[in-house]
């Protein structure tokens, strides 16, 4: 295998992109991981400590599909299974259940060793940088790292490749021996994009890249990112729960709730008419930097605490905070359906047979103006 | 300008000795808090905003921590003269102080209610019984479902969001004059974010304390604060009422703070505003205005003569070379 | 004098209230049955429960009446009787009679209780053979047991094992063909050679003469047990709560590896004056000494003090110090080269300057002969050759180990192949590293010293799996040189040296056929000469007792056994009195 | 800067931004060294295990080249085999010939002390290795693997903690225990190394099992770095700093071991001794040469005294965090 | 927790079936036996011996009668300390070493913790300075010089207290306790110092100063639970080694504890008394390892089992 050239897990170029996925890179169905919690053993059992094994169900059955050269929103309040999500595409922990294809493989089967070669085609950047980067490590060997695992180039070569990668995410050269905790927050999560493009992945993880950051370096990081992306025609997966910054990112935006997709859309329309309840409040929540609009607008508030992944609520997971819940949302499960062309929900009282629910009037996006 | 401000602190300087240097986190800074006002302090990251809380309430880790200079006056007493006994009588009673890590601003060794209790025992002189009850109440009140089935819980049983309300009543559980919350939504996502807030709002509604809202996010101190005051590099650079300050930023900082938010509206791809550049180090003093390296509109001057603190208004000053100009311009 | 001034005597000296002793008497004990326990410790406190028929002088180490108020022996020491007092009882009340001493001699010699000092009787008639579970050869026509045909005064014995047996009988002239008519019976304790008279008379019949057996009597493991006890509690006899015992004291407490208090016996025939004695068991020297010094306790065993500190102790009158029936000395393991060449052994032998290290070790005198020095009055004690450095070199060269000179030349000789082997002790240690100077200041060599922990050591000392030499040591079991000198009558292999000579042998056993006692000293010594001749030890030194007791302490003495008859001793408590002449007679 | 609380001069104007110096090292050990050096109480340790070292080394040579004694050199004359104490002459009067005194045999207890000192450092330090080596290997596996493989490895850990040590070494002896002294020696370390890993290898598992739950090491998986390089790349050099603590205070834990095992027969023989060995000789003279004890046992002392002070400055400096400026 | 508890213990099981077998192994392997002795014994006595003590049996049957002792819990009769039973010899001993290193734990605990709070507290202080270095020479001094020093000090130069030996309860036990927790002492102020310093610098600590509370309260309430955290769970080593490992103070003060009898058990190849004392020793160990971890529960109400 020749060196420097993207090679694919396969064996090759060869084999060619399903006609009927056309565009699509990664695509997950029925995705599911639950951690076990301990428990749940003969002497559990015999003990009556609990008749079942308790497991957190942090994604629970999760279809995705990610076209190639897109990025793909994803959001949710904190524990509702984004971050698993995407460490489940990556296979960096093992689903419970169902698949995840990538480029046409089947990622969820493949050897450990054909996986380690496949994980140079896809990357992941982290939500905390700084706990990322082996603090034993300088900023050289840390992105030297992908390049010598996949012998990407070798001695002089090398160097040459981290100077190039650390000028491409803007890092003085001069850095090249520092440990990651002589550097700023941003600069951190420089070095950890700078360490996922030097595999020359073709899609990458980018799991709260900006979450840790101070505003100033938040912008930063998004015109990094947004660069790097039309230089390198690469497909993101953007986790944030930060509903701003995924607007101004992603095509399309995910909503999680407790393990389950929600909604999906294209970004615009999701922030203009989000319909799910549970995205109308995350959108009306975040605080906007207006005294004059946040005197006035309707915040919607939710009550109560997100339930416990290890004991959903019946039905649709949601209904327990749910201003429009009626009996039969604890009795069905509602499924992703498409409401509107490329706009997918979840939720009983969205379709046909229900009254709609209240609408946000159009163009006045309750959480997000100007 | 008839009543004396609950809390003025007049040119406090905090500086960090670390091993050849000094840190001056917090360096000659002044403000006011009036009483049942709510002040916001933003800044980027480390520019001395938990440091100027801790001075306030005498906490400041020494070493390597040292208060150098100034006068930080609540009530007509200054803190910094005040003995270590009459500072504990002060603290948690009359000043209360909300952190910014819920989960680690509570001890994980201890009870709910033992964290909770022991505040009032001390200060309000109740008894294991009426701390208890009280302790309730202030659950209640935070909104803790079933506040007397967890009261006795350790902390890692509650939520984050949970936490920091334990945190927040806990700090009103004497009523104090002044309420120090730093950053107290920083760590919660949006939702709970929401509920906290809200929270904080409605409690200041109903007891009347002043309160010191810390934090990096223009957003919540937009809803919240009555005023503003945004620091950088230990230095207090702009200070005005809320709406004033977002509607007419008269700071070259302020400004690329604002902008560089993200907008919704703007088309996907546009690139952002950022500032450039990266926060000073605060160990190397410069002669001039600490934000010149990074800020668009600096000259010569900027670089060689500390910026002024200029009065702009009676509610407004910004400590910038052309704070005036930019004060004109729209 | 006070504490730790510079008085007569060493450390703190205050008198226990009363009569109490509080001694050292080393380890822990094995057990306090007196016929199974092996070593000195238990022999210390055993003595102070259980009389023998006969007692350790306690000036001298020999044999006094005890148990028995006399004694006679025949003309050639091969038949003992002992006529016992009749106001002996045991602690029970039950009187100490003749049978008692039968009993215990075949309980000693049983198999079943494997008692590991049983190899001390055997000189008594069919002793051995009942030991080793032999059987007598019975010829079946007549009924008659075959004699022995090297001393047809007693039966012949077997072994029991039929395919040995075949082969011994096999070797014995007149009996192989006789074979099918014989029958073989095993041989009964009652066949053991020890008969009771009368009720207060017992007659020991020898299978050899045995003119040291009275020094032999006085051992524990000829001390009269309990049978009622040992029938009743079977092991656990020895329990303070059931035994019975016979001695001047009784057990009160037994605290392992802590103290073992005994109490007088009101019932004791003799007059004993201490009321109390705390045997203290412990096993560091230092602690001990630390103990002494503090005034906790009033005396302590024998070899307690170290090198080191003699210099110290000997100037106050504390020190106990004598010889002792007790040698120290090395082994040569002659079966492999260098050391199978007899010039090499002496040359080594010569090159050791004893008088030196008898003067370094402080407490021990030159040994140049096998036996100890000094113990055996009316011994003539053979020598062996003297320290002589350049005839030891002579010797070496004549061996071939010779440069182109002809002189001694330390280079040709293969000292890899020799090292001095040793079980780990201070003591030990430090003679090795002594006599490793000496050979290699007088020879050039440095032999290289290897220790090995105590039960390795003798495994391979016994095994001979050590090459050159190996450390020696022996204490007598009784007064007579013959203790010393058995230990290299047995086959090869058993002595540790690989050296056996039948002349050897014989010259023993004739000596002991010797009714005069005078001409068998003589023709011991001839077996002495004889044997350090073959050289296949270096003998270094006699032992001295060296230990250090309280002035206050009477009738404690530094016999050459170093066994104590308790009853003896009694606490002065007028200072007056305590550099005075002991008053204890004998 | 000054100390006092007055605010230090403001540095003249500088219209550059404060350039980022370069930094020199590479590599985590370089830098390590460098940080290490610049500790003060670590470079005293440094010395002073530098001038031990150095005195064993050569110490015995000078000794034997200025006064003729040798550490088994036991004097001709008899009237000098006793024990002397320091600086002083037979004739009790002062003198340098032995600056430490002698033994009951007479032999110079100062050539003893240094000769020991190249047994008993030569100990520490190996076994100390060999401790590492396998300690943190071991470790270091079954931290990482986890699971079933985890118990156990670490059952195996505690069985052997549990079987008497003695009777290992005793076995071993009359396995092995032949009389050449490289064999001898070999079997030392082995013995010593035997039961110094046992510990290390928990306090590493113990580290990794926390370690491998960071970010970094699923960052290194992400990557697609194999198991084996992610334990020793990622893993190990981020447990060192408990490691490189807990290997210093094995250091005289190995060496009392070392004295122990010499009773049983390993370890040096006679003449021959190490600081273990001396010192526990003198302690049974302490009374009557106390100079016996004091002096190969402050030797010792200050030697492991040394040593923890470059253990502690070790984990200091192994920590990239740790450095200032 | 239940479940775990009994897990831990379970697994205690083929533990000492293992340790136990290997010791055996072990013990067969090594030269010499219980009766060698300084004069080889005859042949004939020897072989009734190994009668008596169904050494003459096939090894399976041996080794299947030790297993057999061990799993009824009585290790049989000592092959030195002739028709004792083991048992009763550890029945003995055990008093002494529980007490023994119980003593010496607890002192170690008292002044070590204090030590090291005090240290923590006024770090880099006079103080500091003079308890870590202390410490330090703790760690560097080896028990086996510390006692004899003891000993000469206290016992032989100023006859204040005695020199050695086993009397109860009773001042007889102070020279002993010292030495033995010395070293303990100092790790566990070293350890103290650290995790106070840890704790002190965290936020809840801060949360407590900032409620006005008092510093005692601060330090007695809040910080010391989780600054001690690393002296609890050192104390399970600690201790099991504490009663099972104290040889050298044992012998230097003639105290007939377990360590005493192990070392001789092993010189004197005593099978049954060497199996008993390492299938004890090896439960105690699990037993203390498996209380400070529950203690530990019990401490940081995070831990779960
Ligand atoms: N290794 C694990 N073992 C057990 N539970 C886990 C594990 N990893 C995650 N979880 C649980 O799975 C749920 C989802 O976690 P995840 O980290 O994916 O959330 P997230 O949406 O990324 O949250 P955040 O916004 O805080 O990053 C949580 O309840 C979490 O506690
Ligand atoms: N204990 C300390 N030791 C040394 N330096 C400190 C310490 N605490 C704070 N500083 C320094 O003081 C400066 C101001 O810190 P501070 O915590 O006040 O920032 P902040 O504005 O609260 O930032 P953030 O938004 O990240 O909380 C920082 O440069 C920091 O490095
Ligand atoms: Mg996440
Ligand atoms: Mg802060």
């Amino acid at each position: 295998m020749s060196q420097g050239l993207p090679t694919h897990p396969a064996g090759g170029g060869a084999r060619a992109r399903d006609a009927a996925q056309a565009g699509v890179l990664v695509s997950a169905r029925g995705l599911e991981v639950h951690f076990p919690l301990g428990g749940g053993t003969i002497w559990d059992r015999l003990t009556g400590g609990s008749p079942v094994a308790r497991v957190v169900k942090s994604v629970d059955g999760v279809s995705l599909d990610i076209r190639a050269g897109e990025t793909l929103g994803l959001v949710g309040e904190s524990g509702c299974g984004k971050t698993t999500l995407g460490r489940a595409l990556l296979r960096l922990v093992e689903p419970t259940g169902g698949t995840v294809h990538f480029d046409g493989i089947d990622v969820t089967a493949l050897s450990s060793a054909d996986l380690r070669r496949a994980r140079r085609r896809m990357q992941m950047i982290f939500q905390d940088p700084y706990a990322s980067l082996d603090p034993r490590m300088s900023v050289g060997q840390i992105i030297a790292e992908p390049i010598e695992t996949f012998h990407l180039a070798t001695g002089a070569a090398t160097r040459e490749r981290i100077r190039e990668l650390m000028s491409v995410v803007g890092l003085s050269e001069r850095f090249i021996n520092r440990y990651p905790h002589e550097f700023s927050g941003g600069q951190q999560q420089r070095i950890g994009i700078a360490r996922a493009l030097a595999a020359n992945p073709e899609f990458i993880v980018a799991d709260e890249p900006i979450s840790a950051l101070d505003v100033s370096i938040q912008a930063q990081i998004i015109n990094l990112l947004e660069r790097l992306q039309r230089e390198r025609q690469l497909t993101y997966l953007f986790i944030s729960h930060d509903l701003r910054a995924v607007r101004h990112t992603s095509d399309r935006v995910a909503v999680m709730y407790l393990g389950r997709i929600v909604e999906l859309a294209e970004a615009t329309a999701l922030y203009d008419q989000p319909l799910m309840p549970y995205t109308q409040a995350l959108i009306s929540a975040v605080p906007v930097p207006d005294p004059v609009v946040e005197g006035t607008r309707r915040r919607i508030v939710l009550e109560g605490e997100v339930p416990s992944p290890v004991n959903p609520p019946s039905g649709c997971r949601f209904r327990t905070r749910c201003r429009y819940a009626v009996g039969a949302c604890a009795e069905v499960q509602p499924a992703l359906a498409e409401v509107r062309p490329g706009h997918f929900v979840a939720c009983i009282r969205v379709s046909p047979e229900y009254p709609d629910i209240e609408r946000v009037p159009a163009g006045a996006t309750p959480g997000l103006p100007a | 300008m008839a009543e004396a401000p609950l809390l003025s602190v007049e040119d406090l300087a905090t500086w960090f000795d670390e091993d050849e240097r000094v840190v001056r986190a917090v360096d000659g800074l002044s403000f006011e808090v009036r009483r049942g006002e709510t002040v916001g302090i933003v800044g980027e990251s480390g520019s001395g905003k938990s440091v100027t809380s801790l001075s306030v309430m005498g906490l400041v880790p020494r070493p390597p921590g040292r208060i150098v200079a100034g006068r930080v006056v609540f009530d007509g007493q200054d803190l910094l003269q005040l003995g270590d006994d009459a500072m504990r009588r002060i603290r948690g009673r009359r000043i209360a102080m909300v952190f910014q890590d819920p989960m680690t601003a509570l001890n994980p060794f201890l009870r709910i209610s033992t964290q909770m209790t022991e505040v009032t025992r001390l200060h309000l002189g109740h008894s294991r019984a009426d701390a208890r009850a009280h302790a309730i109440r202030m659950l209640e009140t935070v909104g803790i479902p079933d506040a007397e089935g967890r009261i006795d819980d350790y902390p890692h049983q509650f939520s984050g969001g949970m936490r920091q309300r334990v945190m927040i009543s806990m700090a009103l559980s004497c009523r104090p004059e002044l309420l120090i919350a730093d950053e107290p939504t920083t760590a919660l996502d949006v939702t709970i974010q929401a509920q906290i807030l809200e929270l904080v709002s409605q409690l200041k509604a109903d007891t009347g304390t002043s309160v010191v809202l810390i934090t990096h996010d223009l957003g919540v101190v937009a809803g919240m604060a009555d005023r503003i005051l945004v620091m950088y590099a230990g230095r207090l650079f702009e200070s005005a009422p809320t709406r004033e300050l977002f509607a007419r930023p008269a700071n070259p900082y302020t400004r690329g703070l604002l902008l560089s938010v993200p907008n919704p509206l703007q088309a996907k791809g546009a690139e952002l505003y950022q500032i450039p550049g990266l926060p000073p180090d605060l160990a190397e003093t410069t002669a001039g205005c600490a934000f010149a390296p990074r800020c668009e509109r600096a000259e010569a001057v900027c670089r060689s003569t500390p910026p002024p603190l200029v009065r702009l208004t009676a509610e407004r000053e910004s400590r910038c070379h052309f704070a005036s100009e930019l004060f004109q311009a729209p | 004098a006070g504490p730790g001034g510079d008085g007569p005597y060493f450390g703190k000296v205050a008198p226990p209230e009363g009569q109490t002793l509080r001694y050292i008497s080393g380890s822990e004990p094995e057990s306090l049955d007196p016929q199974v326990a092996t070593g000195q410790p238990e022999a210390r406190i055993i003595l102070s429960l259980f009389d023998g028929l006969t007692e350790y002088a306690p000036r001298t180490g020999e044999p006094i009446p005890a148990l028995a108020e006399r004694w006679d022996v025949n003309g050639d020491s091969t038949e003992f009787t002992f006529h016992l007092r009749t106001n002996a009882r045991w602690s029970d009340g039950t009187p100490i009679t003749a049978d008692d001493i039968v009993y215990s001699l075949r309980r000693g010699l049983s198999p079943a209780l494997a008692s590991r000092n049983a190899y001390l009787a055997y000189g008594i008639e069919n002793a051995q053979a009942y030991n080793e579970g032999a059987v007598f050869a019975r010829e079946r026509a007549t009924g008659a047991f075959v004699p022995d045909p090297a001393n047809p005064r007693i039966r012949l014995t077997l072994p029991a094992d039929p395919e040995v047996r075949g082969e011994v009988l096999a070797r014995l002239p007149g009996l192989a063909d006789g074979q099918p008519d014989l029958d073989f019976v095993p041989v009964q304790p009652e066949d053991v050679g020890v008969v009771a008279d009368d009720a207060h008379t017992v007659r020991v019949r020898m299978a050899l003469p045995v003119p040291y057996f009275l020094g032999l009597v006085a051992h524990q493991f000829f001390r009269p047990v309990p049978r009622q006890a040992i029938e009743t509690w079977g092991e656990r006899w020895t329990d303070p709560a059931h035994i019975v015992t016979s001695g001047a004291f009784l057990l009160e407490r037994w605290l392992p590896y802590n103290e073992i208090n005994v109490v007088r016996n009101p019932g004791y025939w003799d007059e004993v004056r201490l009321d109390r004695i705390s045997f203290y068991t412990l096993e560091d020297v230092t602690t001990m000494l630390n103990l002494y010094k503090a005034g906790e306790v009033d005396a302590l065993y024998n070899h307690t003090v170290p090198a080191a500190w003699v210099d110290t102790i000997r100037p106050y009158k504390d020190y106990m110090d004598a010889p002792e029936a007790s040698v120290e000395y090395l082994l040569f393991n002659v079966e492999r080269p260098p050391m199978d060449d007899i010039r090499v052994r002496k040359a080594f032998n010569m090159a050791v300057d004893k008088v030196a290290l008898a003067q370094y070790r402080r407490t021990a005198k030159p040994l140049s002969g096998f036996t100890p020095e000094g113990i055996f009055p009316g011994y003539p004690q053979p020598t062996g050759d003297p320290f002589d450095p350049d005839r030891a070199r002579a010797l070496l060269a004549e061996a071939g180990y010779a440069g182109r000179d002809g002189a001694w030349d330390p280079s040709t000789f293969p000292i890899a192949d020799v090292a001095l082997t040793y079980n780990t002790a201070e003591t030990n240690r430090q003679l090795a590293e002594f006599v490793q100077a000496q050979w290699k200041q007088n020879l050039g060599l440095t032999v290289p010293l290897r220790n090995l922990e105590f039960r390795t050591f003798l495994t391979v000392r016994n095994d001979r799996d050590y090459s050159g030499l190996a450390r020696g040591g022996w204490a007598g079991d009784y007064l007579d040189p013959f203790t010393f000198l058995e230990l290299f009558s047995t086959p090869a292999g058993n002595n540790g040296t690989g050296w056996f000579d039948p002349r050897y042998a014989a010259m023993l056993d004739a000596a002991n056929r010797e009714g005069d006692p005078a001409a068998r000293y003589a023709r011991l010594a001839d077996a002495e000469a004889y044997l350090l001749d073959a050289q296949p030890i270096v003998p270094l030194l006699t032992m001295a007792t060296n230990w250090v007791k309280k002035p206050y302490v009477k009738g404690l003495f530094a016999n050459p056994v170093t066994m104590h008859a308790w009853k003896f001793v009694y606490i002065e408590h007028d200072p007056s009195n305590w550099d005075l002449e002991d008053p204890t007679p004998r | 800067m000054s100390g006092t609380d007055a605010p230090p001069p403001i540095a003249p104007a500088s219209d550059a931004p404060a350039p980022d110096a370069p930094v020199a090292g590479t590599s985590l050990w370089r830098d390590a060294r460098r940080r290490l050096l610049r500790n003060r109480l670590a470079v005293f340790g440094l010395v002073v295990v530098a001038i031990v070292l150095t005195a064993s080394l050569v110490g015995p040579a000078i000794i034997e080249w200025t006064t003729g004694n040798t550490y088994d050199s036991i004097p001709a004359d008899r009237s000098r085999i006793r024990a002397l104490p320091p600086f002083t002459g037979v004739d009790g009067r002062f003198s340098w010939e032995h600056p430490m005194g002698t033994d009951i045999l007479g032999r110079d207890i100062l050539a003893r002390v240094l000769l020991g000192g190249r047994i008993s450092l030569m100990v520490g330090i190996i076994s100390t290795v060999v401790s590492l080596v396998i300690g943190v290997a071991y470790g270091a596996t079954a931290g990482y693997v986890g699971g079933r493989v985890d118990e156990a490895m670490m059952r195996v850990v505690d069985v052997l903690y549990a079987v008497p040590y003695m009777m290992i070494v005793i076995v071993l002896l009359a396995l092995f225990g032949g009389q050449s002294p490289l064999g001898q020696l070999v079997l030392l370390f082995v013995s010593l190394g035997a039961v110094s890993w046992l510990t290390m290898a928990r306090i590493v598992r113990g580290q990794v099992l926390s370690l491998k739950n960071q970010e970094f090491v699923l960052a290194a998986r992400a990557t697609g770095v194999r198991a084996t390089r992610i334990v020793a790349r990622h893993l190990v050099p981020n447990a060192l700093g408990p490691v490189v603590v807990y290997a210093t205070l094995t250091i005289p834990s190995v060496m009392l071991l070392e004295a122990f095992l010499s009773f049983l027969g390993l370890g040096v023989q006679a003449p021959l001794a190490s600081w273990g060995s001396l010192a526990a000789e003198g302690v049974q003279n302490m009374a009557v040469f106390p100079w016996q004890l004091i002096c190969p046992g402050a030797t010792m002392g200050i030697t492991l005294f040394s040593l923890n002070f470059i253990g502690d400055g070790l984990r200091d400096a192994l920590d990239p965090q740790m450095r200032k400026s | 927790m239940l479940r775990f508890i009994l897990r831990r213990l379970f697994v205690t099981v083929p533990m000492v079936l293992v340790v136990v077998s290997l010791t055996w192994g072990l013990i067969r392997l090594a030269p010499g036996n219980f009766y060698t002795g300084e004069k080889p014994i005859p042949p004939a006595i020897e072989q009734n011996l190994r009668q008596r003590y169904g050494l003459d049996r096939p090894w399976y049957v041996q080794y299947g009668r030790m297993l057999g002792s061990v799993a009824a819990g009585d290790f049989g009769i000592s092959l030195h300390y002739i028709g004792q039973p083991v048992n009763g010899i550890l029945a003995s001993a055990l008093p002494v070493s529980a007490l023994l290193g119980a003593l010496s734990y607890l002192l170690a605990l008292v002044v070590g913790v204090a030590a090291g709070v005090l240290a923590a507290l006024r770090q880099n202080s006079r103080l500091d300075y003079a308890s870590m270095t202390a410490a330090m020479v703790g760690i560097s001094l080896p028990n086996f010089v510390l006692g004899p020093v003891l000993v000469l000090v206290f016992a032989l130069s100023w006859y204040w207290l005695p020199p050695a030996r086993w009397n109860g309860f009773g001042i007889n036990l102070i020279l002993p306790v010292v030495t033995l927790s010395a070293v303990y002492m100092a790790y566990v102020a070293r350890l103290a110092r650290s995790g106070m310093l840890e704790v002190l610098r965290s936020n809840y600590i801060r949360t407590a100063r900032a409620k006005g509370l008092p510093e005692r309260t601060v330090l007695l309430r809040h910080a010391v639970r989780g600054g001690l955290l690393p002296v609890v769970s050192f104390s399970g080593p600690a201790l099991a080694f504490l009663i099972t490992g104290a040889v050298v103070v044992e012998r230097i003060f003639a105290l007939p504890g377990l360590g005493n009898y192990f070392i001789n058990a092993n010189l004197n190849r005593d099978e049954p008394l060497i199996i008993g004392i390492v299938a004890f020793t090896s439960i105690a160990v699990l037993v203390f390892n498996l209380l400070v971890d529950v203690a530990y529960a019990f401490v940081d109400p995070r831990v779960r089992y």
